[in-house]
């Protein structure tokens, strides 16, 4: 085990794919001389050469697209959104294209390609670049969607995702790239739709993904724990695939679920699997499934307002204590 | 007309348009038969363009195109009867019925594909030039689209990184002078398509696109120039569609007249025929026989379609989600049960060696890790 | 009352508010010379003006982004996409700029627009022109998000929509332009925000919106009647702002809830609906919310593959049978 | 530098430029002090393009630009120490402290904007422009953008819409040779980005952006160019900024000669220093003074954000949906309690007339209703 940072973790899983496989290449803006805008990709062009770690313009529709035709005739493309506020303009060759190559062709072609950036608050940048999107790309079929929280997590999905034969979103936290923590040794991949019980528990189900499991959820469950209270916290880190056993399994045990996401309420990935849990646990269930999300508003700079915009341990306890029916 | 092409080729290439001519009346009767429904584009009028380009072309090159896509993969070498059935939403189409007549795809031609977004093509064309030079392979890449698609901001991000990185693709522009309903002078300022070439530093060609053999000879150039590694070019193609823009337009933008006009004066196929009997390469009645074989073929390939079967309702979820070792469909195996069928190969991870340097080495200091920079 | 097709009552709807107030223009591809891919502007050139009437060429993300600019100095735009499918490459200039504009400025600014034209399958389209996309606007704070159902709702709303202060997306059914009922005579204005109780029932509630109401819902609730089922039928109209006290009121009465969507299940409207009201109804539902949508699929071209995608009255009636616990 | 601005003018500019330099030294270091956080993007180098640019407009033409947008707005009037609270993310700053240093917007002297999305500023300048030509205004629209936003397909997407429809705005394009760490010319096929206008049929051309008198000459030729109908203009300004792309870039991309080179050489502040002091219109003591109320005026903007309280929590939901009677928020009332705050106003609905004819008429048959195309 070497303590990483996320982003370490993330430069370790593309360097070594690439050195395993020469069809992967890397292209984004700042990818290559710049090493990356937050330095995931440090030391790759030096390694790999210009044709493989491509600086790109700022076209991220052409870009996106470039990739997607090269994925079709057999390279694996990673392709870095600088954020995925941005891909928005990608938006189009992502679901319109890449997600449905497979199906258009019956079958004739595959698209194994990888986009992945930050996604998620960065820290006072507003409401242009301070989304988390990730519902928008789950709404879609023909595409996997990952949102690691740990350097582990991140190092062992990318390199899953790199080898898988589908389009696949990879969503890294904007705010978790300093993160340091333990990642294995060796070859580290992790099975793509496979939540991971973070911390055994029997009175409540907590899930989350990305950077809210760290920044909230694990202090949350370490209150309450000092309270008696004992939660099971789920990290999705694939939210499509979507590993409904976990937690299912879970709810039938504590009967009560809280998800907390960092994105919008409406049609947002919580609103998805409290759907399904009060529809396949319905009769598990003892409270309804109540959501920590950031609020349904445009993220302000003011930082007493962004604050009060994102999920905080405080508004996890109260959603916790509501399912507890305390008070 | 003069050319360097063999009778045989010239005789070839006049059967070709006609078949596709031939061919899209045929799905225009099946379209009013409610057989083919949804949006369903003819090519009738644009053949010389499939079929100059197509015999200037190696056939592992790559070519793709929009919506407007029968005739080309025929051209490539595809099975009428399979792209018939697959404008019929059957199992014995290219994609088993599910992409119909805007997405046909034959990867086993190089065919990849029929897009239905406006311009979407264009980028991913770029990106399977850029897989070429990455492979070091000798092949050219061929995107076409119309006209009002040179209005998408996919234009202009692709053609700027497919020229900084001298990628071997050809753009084909055919410029049918409508989109939809819109004569493309009136939503363009430049309306001369391939002028806009220079903004992006690379060539620019226009080529009248009612004449096959124009269209070869310049096609034959700009592949060579694309294969010498001098970059991509935006070749502009002026044709004509004599149809409305899909079968749900009257076309009453445009008057009877500038059609008529067309059709009797321009027509591609008319223009090839009074060579071929000018030179003595065919005769009336020899065309009137080839005439024949062609309608029979398109007879046959409307029977093909009608008797292949509606795609099975347990392969509904079919082709989505697929794994490395998952087989692709192989359309004219699972059809046809062909045995000769050559699948695009590519060398393995471990195998491949890359060395395109895609800019110059320049001495950079790398820059410290920082926490972000937007 | 006059009987008028969908197309004819929002052309209706568009003459009337570009004669009432001349800060009013439609723009969009075809909507001037061909009087619309749809005729929806049938005359209004002629009528108005190549100023007010515009033919755009096809670049979706400038011409919205026109707009938005044209509205926030004064003007009140209607930008027409041809179908929603295309709007994703211009979905950067509605959710990145129209619906933060009020926010960026602090106040300074508004936006008032209108994006309109065709959502859903239209028919054998196959996978890029059959996309259901509201959910994704939904998910955006900043914008209102309308999809009426029939021809007096499709006046009223637009009419209503094109009035409004704040960028409003504006989703017609693509297969709901012939569908002739009657619309009121003279000034016809409906709330936004405000949904329509269609059937008053007892047994079951049914919410849906735009075309699953005609195609799905009212053959369903006809079906049960004659079966002793007394269903309820509620239709949206306005899925942002969401009409959330006519659901609970109903699912109060009735307690049990199918929701009839014609887009994707994953983070769909109706997930949004089912968390909404498991949560704030909870003690009500004798059952779990049950949604009927389209499959988690790309459209197939094909006819059989295509009816057995979307939602059906058969499947509806399954699901109101589940609820009920029939068999 | 020859010129037939009057001395007073010249000095106003020079003390504008030295003042915006000051500005953004202050923001720097109040960054530094984390009072400003998150992407903080400094002018420092850029003074004469926003000055230059300024002196030749009216002041209701309407301007924007992209996230690099604190000089601007000052230029044009907006209070310093407001523009500061809004960086610092204070009640007193323009938005109340929502946008921070990438949104600022001063609607009262018709500055409409900093855009964080890169080129997301281009189709808005055009929408403007529309507005002004729909109601026959007489005034030009100008947005800036970077080098690097020419890449964009929106470049491309308005351009062709601008110049087809001869709308009065003034593209232009700051090329301060870097697209954050990368050298425009490294992913620029076109790298001078003025003669991309060719492939619109608009008028392009190119300014030395480090001479604020050549800045202003070009700007008063082009509107009026653009208020005399004849449509709109990119125009390129070579420009340097002489601080990373942002607040938390070290730009280790290029040499510290090449950042030295320029501001010994070109540096707009010296070179009409210079001229001021050859005319004499200047002394150095009289610049010296000057400079010390520049950065007596700078500490005060400083002061200004630091007394300025953080926006009310009970305002978390407000500024999202509105209501057509609900009042917009007057920056400079609400914070200064000013009363001569001028807000743009148009004809109301029944009041305007439109006579622009976007088109001209040509008899066109109405196409018969039909089910739908495409
Ligand atoms: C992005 C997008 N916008 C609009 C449409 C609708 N549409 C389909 S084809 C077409 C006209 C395209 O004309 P052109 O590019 O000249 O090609 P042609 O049909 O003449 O071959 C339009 C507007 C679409 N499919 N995609
Ligand atoms: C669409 C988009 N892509 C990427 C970014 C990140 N980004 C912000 S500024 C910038 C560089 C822009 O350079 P240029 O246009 O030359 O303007 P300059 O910063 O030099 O003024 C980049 C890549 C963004 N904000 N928006
Ligand atoms: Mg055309
Ligand atoms: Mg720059």
């Amino acid at each position: 085990m070497a303590e990483l940072q996320y982003r370490e973790a993330l430069n370790q899983a593309l360097a070594e794919e690439m050195e395993r496989d020469a069809n992967v290449f890397l292209m984004g803006e700042e990818v290559a001389r710049y090493n990356g805008a937050y330095k995931v990709s440090q030391g790759l062009l030096d390694r790999f050469g210009s044709a493989r770690v491509v600086d790109a313009p700022i076209s991220e529709l052409g870009f996106a697209g470039l990739g997607v035709g090269a994925a079709m005739v057999g390279l694996r493309p990673v392709i870095e959104m600088m954020t995925w506020n941005f891909a928005i303009l990608a938006m189009d060759q992502i679901v319109n294209n890449a997600a449905k190559l497979r199906h258009m062709s019956g079958g004739q072609l595959r698209c194994p390609i990888v986009f992945r950036g930050p996604g998620g608050a960065g820290g006072r940048l507003s409401s242009q670049h301070s989304q988390a999107l990730e519902a928008n790309y789950v709404h879609f079929p023909g595409l996997k969607v990952l949102a690691p929280s740990t350097p582990a997590d991140a190092k062992g999905l990318l390199k899953a995702a790199i080898r898988d034969d589908n389009p696949v979103i990879f969503i890294e936290g904007e705010l978790l790239y300093g993160l340091k923590r333990d990642v294995p040794e060796g070859e580290h991949l992790i099975e793509i739709g496979k939540a991971d019980v973070k911390r055994p528990g029997k009175d409540v189900t907590i899930v989350t993904w990305s950077r809210m499991l760290t920044a909230v959820v694990e202090p949350a469950a370490e209150a309450l724990a000092t309270q008696g209270i004992d939660a099971e916290v789920i990290d999705l880190r694939s939210l499509k695939p979507l590993d409904e056993e976990t937690i299912l399994k879970s709810v039938a045990k504590t009967n009560r679920l809280v998800v907390v996401e960092e994105g919008w309420p409406w049609c947002g990935v919580g609103a998805s699997i409290a759907d399904i849990v009060q529809k396949k646990a319905f009769d598990h269930l003892d409270a309804p499934v109540t959501r920590v999300t950031g609020l349904d508003i445009n993220m302000n700079y003011a930082a007493n307002l962004e604050r009060a915009t994102q999920p905080s341990v405080e508004r996890t306890l109260a959603a916790v204590n509501e399912v507890l029916y305390r008070s | 007309m003069p050319t360097k092409l063999t009778d045989e080729t010239l005789l070839a290439m006049y059967r070709m348009m006609a078949l596709l001519r031939r061919f899209e009346e045929k799905a225009g009767q099946a379209y009013g038969q409610k057989k083919i429904q949804g949006f369903c584009h003819l090519y009738i009028g644009q053949e010389a363009v499939a079929v100059g380009t197509q015999y200037a072309l190696e056939p592992d090159d790559y070519m793709l195109t929009g919506y407007r896509d029968h005739a080309h993969p025929i051209a490539r070498g595809a099975h009428p009867g399979m792209i018939m059935a697959e404008l019929f939403g059957r199992y014995g189409g290219y994609s088993k019925g599910r992409g119909g007549s805007m997405h046909l795809f034959d990867v086993e031609h190089h065919w990849y594909g029929g897009y239905g977004i406006v311009g979407g093509q264009i980028p991913l064309a770029a990106g399977m030039a850029f897989a070429s030079k990455y492979r070091g392979e000798d092949r050219v890449t061929v995107c076409s689209f119309g006209d009002a698609a040179a209005n998408q901001g996919s234009f202009h991000e692709t053609f700027n990184m497919a020229s900084k990185w001298k990628l071997p693709v050809i753009y084909v522009c055919e410029n049918n002078r409508y989109g939809m309903g819109t004569d493309i002078a009136r939503v363009s300022a430049e309306a001369e398509i391939y002028k806009r070439a220079v903004a992006y530093k690379m060539r620019g060609e226009k080529v009248d696109g009612q004449d096959v053999l124009a269209v070869y000879e310049m096609m034959k150039d700009l592949a060579d120039h694309c294969r010498s590694g001098k970059g991509p070019v935006l070749l502009e193609m002026n044709t004509y569609r004599y149809r409305g823009h899909s079968m749900s337009d009257a076309a009453t933008y445009r008057t009877k007249e500038e059609v008529e006009e067309e059709r009797a004066n321009k027509d591609p196929i008319l223009r090839l025929k009074d060579h071929l009997l000018k030179k003595r390469i065919a005769s009336e009645s020899g065309l009137e026989k080839l005439h024949e074989d062609i309608n029979k073929e398109c007879d046959e390939a409307i029977a093909f379609a009608d008797a292949s079967p509606e795609p099975p309702l347990e392969e509904l979820y079919g082709d989505h989600y697929v794994n490395p070792e998952d087989p692709d469909d192989k359309p004219r195996e699972r059809v046809l049960g062909a045995k000769d069928v050559k699948w695009p190969s590519y060398p393995k991870g471990n195998e491949l060696k890359v060395t395109w340097d895609l800019e110059p080495k320049t001495p950079v200091k790398a820059a410290p890790a920082r926490k972000g920079a937007a």
